[in-house]
């Protein structure tokens, strides 16, 4: 049906046929009933040669930096359908088809057929689905045909996540989940229509065509913040996702954090690049939420003692680091502040491509950690450095990368976030100059608080001693498993070392959400010194390279022992008394007890030799503990009130129709 | 080039000495004669001739611990100018790179403390980290303070155009920002109040009980690490304190190791004056630092 | 030819009555159903001429819910073999009748033009169901048959009364007396305004009642309820569509009027409150059948906001009209299935369907995803439609009125729905061998297959039906 | 001629009264036996001779004088139910009610816009009156029999109504809606009596079992 046909070379038919191999990946499978190992093995290779083949196209997208459209004859009431292929398309695309190939490589050892041959069928499918209509809805410029591919995005994931559906916690995560991103759907419809209203059509307009001062714009902006925030993951409307990337199996969460999430950046980014220039007040909201999201998201994951939900939670500070970029080029562009608006956009859209990395590496890593152990929580675990000798070192660098540490993949999107941040606070005034100074701040505190966070689930859950049975057998996880996880191991060290190759994938996206800016002649890195980083970066390794020679020198040139831990004194140390996951956070969750109110379960410890007791902690989620819980409650309350209207007396209900009667008698009166 | 050679040749071989410089004040408050200036380089030399005992519990990152800490201050040593001399290297953004360098430090010397399954190691990582969170915002207030001052966004000018004059223009925010540097200074290289580098009680240290269990030339690595690190952040200090040029280069060079001794001799003079904070207070005295430095950008910024 | 159609039925239904067997009895049903839609099918095509006097006629509206009413019947009636052959011990002879008979009725209701016989063939269709809705015999499902009684014919007579007042403004604007459409539309401005208001607001809440808007539902979930799966599906695709074509009808008339301000804010307003209504009710709903019924009070609300819209929502309302018939569908049929297998139908027992009866499951929680309007099924494309018609209108206190309510709406059936399907079915819950079988699962399926396609692709004819049935509602001055 | 047919509907206001003012089954039936066949005679007198009209007259008599009260009696008798215990509201108060609202549809029908014909004509206020009186018994009495009498009394006060304009209604619609009607009824005493044997009562107050 499409108009133009692609020649095989082009982006275009390379990515719409590495799409269209997603979707298929799991059918094969759901008619192989008796041989369900043989139908994931073919799931793999077709997502696999469909991600080959999405990359492909992505990176010749991203090369040429050209625009390809394509006209589809649909026969929906809806205008005609366009799908486009745009260097900022591309750059998404690229997460997509990485992350989907990974965790379908990953599947093979994670959740292997043999053992649960029906959720691996319907996982196998849902998530061919998944990547799908992710690939899809990016690019799609239609809205209908967005909200369509949307909403088959939401679904199957939610498919895909909930196959354990036997358990409790499961369903409740699947729900709230689906609840959230039914009612951020629902943002979308409103926020289309009213594009509609704008343009006169349901295909996106081009470029920057757009005035953000006519009525309704804003309103398409709060509309495009709620629901593409719901989906994102920004505090407040991040509810549904700790529980929902908790529960799921590891690689889905994977594909949820590191790619889904990125769709409702997508989102937001797309429908603000439609419009001219934006007022300031629309950056400040941005960043503002950004900003909240990054500091309460990373606070809050401190707290976690469950791997996945930690992982979670650091996946909304993740978005609240993008949405500050976001925000802080929006500011960059009203105020005409070149570096800033570049340099937020391009740390935006880099730590998009990182995060998709990082976070998906951790997650298939919580999900090696789960296989050995079978338990998500942190507490039980430790020593599994020694019992994964593959996953330790992938899981420190995904760990290091998250935290933004040179010389990885984190530090360069970071950098050139602080880089824009600074520029602002070099270069402008009042209100701007706050932004800007909060921005940096904000940024300085995620970091360290990152750095703290990641600390301590690498050191409590791969060092020291196993602190459970579950830990004591660990055991390395398939070979499967771990070459999904070296692959964006890799990559995020290659983002790390050769950031100026990375600037090149963002810098095309840049341009085509600001048209303006190719005319300058600049690029990020123009702006930013991107090859003394990757320079710094390799030195910095063979300065380590080189102490790490002399010492083992050293060491083999005297006498070496080895012995328990010194115990202080202590004579018989047991596991059981190593620092948790509980204590090593203990002190920062007090300092920010007022944001993430610990909840403890005290001992009662009564009268002489005392019965043996526990102790527990947890931190709840504050928004939805102490905020939309309560609500639902009353709400609950108050609808169980009016429920009584139903109560079965037939003669209320002859009463009803009269009552109906005589009030339309009167209004019309 | 000279200047090159002189910033590496000082940078490598200086730092014991501020060690010894605290230490001797220290002792001469104390009033004894105290260890010879030079001890930190016979200790040193001392340690790296050592063998080492390893816990069975550790794996390599117990080793690459010291390494990397030692390897990201030494790289982090190569962007900070050292008086009114350019640093080796310098470009656009490496404050950013300068602060992370520390967090690389930081990140290896705490894994490896859990690395040995101690809970008093575990204990002083979790402070460590914990303490950084407040420390770190303060660095960053510095700098975007520098930044605005200087209208650059690289560390060598920013901190070399810090005249003596500004302090007569803008005092009192320089004053503020002084103060919340030094309390960051103390707290980044452990020193009293913080934390007592000389003492190995388990239960009141963060930076010494994370290192219990390294020996021999791990410790060695330690030690230096943090000579340098004191170093940096002592010359990154000065240049606030102190911008004093006279337009010669020698005579700089004179100046600013001079002003190097005198940071010793102030923090061991703070140390002799004053007791180890309870460490509930700690965070509160991060809290003031950072306020300070707010305050003193606010009035810079305004 | 018009005869034919609603002959046919009547004819099945009479065979039905004197077939003796019992269990070779279901068979009438589709045969008929599958000559009836041939017959429509013919008829759609190639519409016949009106009868002598324009009673009976079939315009683009009647075409769009005569198709409907057909294939949703097409595929009760194959169910109802694979339902009846489970229930063999008791008599089906009045089931397949008034099945039969209720075909017949709806189809006249379908293509006649005057008001009266309209009247009548809706009247008919609901002393047809009152016995099916007691099909099965017990203290439940009397109470439900004797509220859907008198409750209906309370609403019923009121929207005679309505023709009445009708056919009364006839009188006192001096034109000629007549209850026929087409007169009517074309004298709708010379007509008595307050005689017409009146008629309005009764035919509106006789019908309304019929129909099932809030807060004339009370019949709905009680009916609903304790009806057969099959006997639900047609009364909730069927019946509730042939009452809102009488609504329709009506509208057609007052859209002609002078002032219309009031039809088009009384609609409205009658829509938010019933999906106000449902949406209270389907909030911890613990009955997953009544909680389809309320679903049904939701998309009615949805239906009659939409008209009351105007513009570009009726296309979304004629479409939705055939999504709302055909997902009910799969959702009555797949439920009675589940409820079967269980042997309940309330949620805390019946949990884990997938375990049971997947396919039955599968289709209850794809109905589910498809009622609530998420792509690719059609209901997605025709709310979408009407969201879109509403926002583009400027109403903003309704759209987001209307968006709450969904949203609640989902909430609650998600609630409802999910563990049933997905869950884990408590040893506690009594075992039955009820197992899916082609003949009750295929039916919904192929209506949801119809649904997914249209979610897809609207075949040009019916994007022309559809247009043409909405030019036939717009207001042309 | 009109002045009979207004003492007649003068009549069947008065029976109104005499259903919402009475506790005895029997009696309540009886009535509105009688205002069937009142009903059914007023087409007679106001309109001019017709077969059409001989046919209507002929069906309402039967089915509202004869039919119906013997489904009723047959009922009453089965679940030996004679009066109505505990109605919602007392009977003297929806005596009051009743009289309220047959004054206020006085008030009311005087302020329609009838066609001159029927300006004066009693008809009009005699139907909303016993319309309302038919809402009114519906929701006030908790027996089964007592809310079909109700509806009987709504459909009667409709049919008043539908006086006005015989003339209009083709012959077909007009019977198919009486047959329905009656049918109607028919399901609703077949409904009735499968609730005794299902309940032992008809106390509708007892089938309350399905709600919200």
């Amino acid at each position: 049906m499409i108009t133009t046909a692609g020649k095989p070379a082009d982006p275009a038919f390379l990515i719409i046929t590495g799409l269209a191999l997603n979707a298929f990946s799991g059918v094969p499978g759901l008619f192989l009933k008796r041989a369900a190992a043989v139908g994931q093995k073919l799931a793999t290779l077709l997502a696999v040669a469909g991600a080959l083949c999405g990359l492909a196209g992505c990176f010749s997208a991203i090369a040429s930096g050209e625009t390809e459209s394509f006209l589809i004859n649909w026969s929906l009431p809806f205008g005609p359908c366009e799908i486009a292929i745009d260097p900022l398309a591309a750059l998404f695309l690229l997460s997509v088809f990485l992350i989907s190939g990974c965790c379908a490589v990953y599947a093979n050892g994670y959740w292997p057929a043999a053992k649960q041959p029906a959720t691996s069928r319907a996982l196998s499918f849902f998530i061919g689905i998944l990547s799908a209509s992710m690939a899809l809805l990016i690019i799609a410029r239609n809205g209908v045909f967005f909200l369509m591919a949307w909403e088959v995005m939401a679904v199957s994931a939610y498919f895909a996540f909930t196959v354990e559906s036997g358990k409790v916690e499961v369903r409740k995560a699947g729900m709230l989940y689906l609840v959230c991103t039914h009612t951020g759907t629902m943002a979308l419809f409103v926020m289309f229509v009213l594009l509609r209203n704008m343009t006169g059509s349901f295909l996106l307009p081009p470029t920057a065509s757009l005035s953000p001062f006519v009525p309704g714009a804003a309103l398409v902006f709060f509309a495009a913040l709620f629901g593409f925030g719901m989906k994102a993951g920004i505090m407040p409307l991040h509810i549904w996702l700790p529980a929902a990337h908790a529960n799921g199996p590891s690689h889905v969460s994977a594909m949820m954090s590191g790619v889904m999430l990125k769709m409702g950046i997508y989102g937001i980014i797309r429908i603000i690049s439609l419009f001219t220039p934006v007022p300031a007040w629309w950056g400040a909201v941005v960043l503002g939420l950004g900003i909240f999201s990054g500091v309460t998201g990373i606070v809050s994951a401190i707290g976690q003692n469950d791997i996945k939900r930690l992982l979670a939670y650091s996946s909304i500070e993740n978005i609240g680091i993008i949405t500050m970029g976001i925000g802080a080029a929006l500011i960059g562009q009203s105020i005409g502040n070149q570096t800033l608006l570049f340099l937020g956009m391009g740390g935006a859209l880099l730590h998009v491509l990182n995060h998709s990395l990082f976070k998906s590496l951790l997650f298939l890593g919580s999900g090696a950690i789960i296989h050995a152990t079978g338990t998500r929580e942190i507490n039980r675990m430790g020593g599994l450095a020694r019992r994964m000798p593959r996953t330790a070192p992938l899981f420190l660098l995904g760990a290091m990368a998250i935290c933004g540490l040179p010389p990885l993949n984190g530090f360069v999107s970071e950098f050139l976030l602080y880089f824009g941040f600074f520029s602002g606070v070099k270069e402008s005034t009042a209100p701007a100059l706050l932004g800007m100074g909060l921005a940096v701040t904000a940024l300085a505190l995620i970091g360290a608080l990152a750095l703290a966070c990641f600390v301590k689930v690498y050191g409590v859950a791969f060092l020291g001693l196993p602190r459970s049975a579950e830990a004591e057998d660990g055991h390395e996880s398939p070979w499967q498993m771990s070459a999904a996880m070296g692959l964006l191991a890799l990559s995020c060290l290659a983002v790390g070392l050769l950031p100026r190759y990375a600037a090149v994938l963002v810098q095309p996206a840049v341009f085509t959400l600001f048209p303006s800016l190719v005319a300058s002649g600049s690029n990020i890195s123009t702006h930013v010194p991107l090859d003394v980083l990757g320079a710094i970066g390799a030195a910095l390794i063979a300065a380590a390279a080189i102490l790490a020679v002399v010492y083992h020198r050293r060491l083999k040139s005297a006498p070496q022992a080895s012995a328990a831990t010194w115990g202080c004194g202590y004579l018989q140390p047991s596991a059981r008394i190593q620092y948790t996951s509980t204590s090593f956070a203990e002190m920062l969750v007090r300092l920010f007890r007022g944001t993430v109110r610990p909840r403890y379960e005290l001992p009662k410890i009564s009268g002489f030799m005392p019965a043996s007791a526990g102790f527990s902690s947890r931190i709840p989620d504050t928004v939805l503990d102490a905020a939309i819980l309560p609500v639902l409650r009353v709400t609950g309350i108050v609808f169980s009130f009016f429920r009584r209207l139903q109560n079965g007396e037939q003669n209320l209900y002859v009463l009803y129709i009269f009552i109906t009667l005589v009030l339309l008698l009167v209004w019309i009166h | 080039m000279t200047d090159i050679l002189i910033h590496l040749l000082l940078t490598i071989f200086m730092p014991p000495l501020l060690l010894g410089v605290i230490g001797k004040t220290k002792a001469a408050f104390a009033g004894r004669v105290g260890a010879p200036f030079l001890q930190p380089y016979y200790d040193l030399a001392k340690l790296i001739r050592k063998g080492s005992v390893f816990s069975d519990t550790t794996t390599w990152i117990f080793r690459a611990g010291p390494i990397v800490t030692l390897a990201a201050t030494l790289v982090a040593a190569l962007l900070i100018p050292l008086g009114s001399h350019n640093s080796p290297v310098s470009f656009a953004g490496d404050m950013v790179l300068f602060a992370y360098l520390f967090a690389l430090g930081r990140f290896f010397t705490t894994t490896a403390a859990l690395d040995t399954g101690s809970s008093f190691e575990g204990m002083g990582a979790a402070r460590e980290a914990t303490f950084a969170c407040l420390a770190e915002p303060t660095l960053f207030f510095t700098l975007m303070t520098l930044s605005r001052l200087s209208g650059s966004l690289s560390l060598t000018p920013m901190l070399t155009n810090l005249t003596v004059s500004l302090w007569f223009r803008a005092g009192a925010a320089l004053i503020l920002l002084v103060g919340g540097m030094f309390i960051v200074l103390l707290a980044e290289n452990c020193r009293i109040p913080f934390d007592d580098p000389t003492t190995h009680l388990e239960l009141t240290m963060i930076h010494e009980v994370m290192v219990l269990d390294h020996s021999g030339p791990a410790f060695a690595y330690i030690l230096y690490g943090a000579a340098v690190k004191l170093f940096v952040i002592g010359a990154f200090f000065i240049h606030i304190a102190l911008p004093i040029k006279t337009g010669n280069p020698l005579l700089d060079w004179g100046v600013f190791i001079l002003s190097m001794l005198g940071l010793a001799v102030a923090i061991g003079v703070v140390e002799s004056i004053m007791a180890r904070l309870r460490l509930l207070r700690i965070p509160q005295l991060l809290v003031a630092a950072c306020i300070l430095s707010a305050f003193s950008m606010l009035l810079i910024l305004r | 030819m018009f005869y034919s159609l609603v002959l046919l039925p009547i004819a099945g239904a009479l065979l039905a009555w004197f077939t003796p067997s019992n269990r070779h009895r279901p068979l009438v049903l589709p045969v008929f159903a599958l000559l009836h839609l041939t017959m429509v099918a013919d008829a759609v095509i190639s519409p016949p001429l009106p009868s002598p006097g324009g009673w009976i006629a079939l315009d683009p509206i009647g075409k769009l819910f005569l198709a409907t009413i057909t294939l949703l019947f097409l595929a009760c009636a194959f169910y109802a073999v694979g339902y009846l052959s489970y229930r063999q011990e008791r008599s089906n002879r009045v089931l397949c009748m008034g099945l039969l008979v209720c075909l017949s009725a709806m189809t006249l209701v379908t293509i006649s033009h005057h008001l009266g016989l309209l009247w009548v063939a809706i009247e008919t269709t609901t002393l047809a169901m009152a016995p099916l809705i007691y099909f099965n015999r017990n203290a439940r499902s009397i109470e439900a048959t004797w509220k859907y009684m008198l409750i209906c014919s309370v609403g019923i007579a009121l929207a005679l009364l309505g023709l009445f007042f009708l056919a009364y403004s006839t009188i006192v604007a001096r034109q000629e007396v007549t209850l026929l459409l087409e007169p009517l539309i074309a004298s709708a401005n010379r007509l008595s305004p307050a005689w017409l208001n009146a008629a309005f607001i009764f035919l509106l809440v006789g019908f309304g009642t019929k129909m099932g808007l809030a807060p004339l539902h009370t019949w709905k979930p009680d009916a609903y309820g304790e009806a057969p799966g099959l006997v639900g599906a047609l009364l909730a695709g069927g019946l509730v569509n042939c009452a809102f074509l009488a609504i329709i009808r009506v509208y057609q008339i007052c859209m002609r009027a002078d002032d219309t301000a009031f039809y088009h804010n009384a609609m409205i307003a009658m829509g938010l409150v019933s999906m106000a209504f449902a949406a209270v009710f389907v909030v911890r709903q613990a009955d997953f059948k009544r909680m389809l019924a309320y679903s049904s009070v939701e998309h009615v609300g949805i239906l009659a906001v939409a008209l009351g819209l105007g513009g570009d929502a009726l296309f979304g309302a004629l479409f939705h009209v055939i999504n709302n018939g055909l997902t009910k569908g799969v959702l009555f049929l797949s439920s009675g299935n589940i409820h079967r297998a269980y042997g309940s139908k309330n949620c805390e027992q019946v949990k884990g369907a997938f375990q049971r009866v997947p396919w039955s499951a599968g289709l209850f929680l794809a109905g589910f995803i498809a009622i609530t309007g998420s792509p690719p099924f059609s209901p997605f494309l025709s709310e979408f439609t009407i969201i879109s018609s509403i926002f583009g209108k400027g109403e903003m206190l309704t759209g987001a009125l209307f968006l709450i309510f969904l949203a609640i709406i989902f909430l609650g059936m998600a609630s409802s729905v999910l563990p049933v399907v997905m869950g884990k079915t408590s040893p506690a819950v009594v075992k039955s061998n009820y197992r899916d079988r082609l003949l009750t699962v295929a039916p919904p399926l192929f209506l949801m297959a119809i649904i997914l396609m249209l979610g897809l692709w609207i075949p040009a004819p019916l994007r022309e039906l559809l247009q043409q049935s909405a030019q036939l509602l717009e207001v042309r001055r | 001629m009109s002045e009979f047919a207004d003492q007649l509907l003068v009549l069947v206001m008065l029976i109104n009264f005499l259903v919402l003012g009475s506790s005895r089954m029997a009696i309540a039936i009886r009535a509105v036996a009688v205002q069937g066949v009142v009903l059914g005679m007023l087409p007679a007198i106001i309109h001019s001779f017709s077969w059409h009209l001989v046919a209507i007259v002929i069906g309402m008599i039967l089915a509202k004088g004869v039919f119906i009260p013997w489904l009723l009696f047959g009922a009453m008798h089965k679940v030996q139910i004679k009066r109505e215990v505990e109605p919602f509201i007392g009977y003297v108060s929806t005596l009051l009610i009743g009289a309220i609202t047959t004054a206020l549809a006085f008030v009311f029908a005087a302020k329609l816009p009838l066609a001159p014909e029927h300006q004066g004509l009693l008809l009009v206020p005699a139907s909303i009156a016993t319309t309302i009186t038919g809402f009114l018994t519906l929701t006030t009495r908790r027996k089964a029999i007592s809310q079909v009498i109700g509806y009987l009394i709504l459909e009667n006060g409709i049919f008043i109504f539908g006086l006005l304009l015989t003339s209009a209604m083709p012959v077909m619609v007009e019977a198919g809606a009486l047959l329905d009607l009656l049918v109607g009824i028919f399901v609703m005493g077949i409904v009735i009596n499968h609730i005794s044997n299902e309940f032992s009562s008809i106390d509708t107050s007892r089938l309350t079992a399905l709600k919200e």
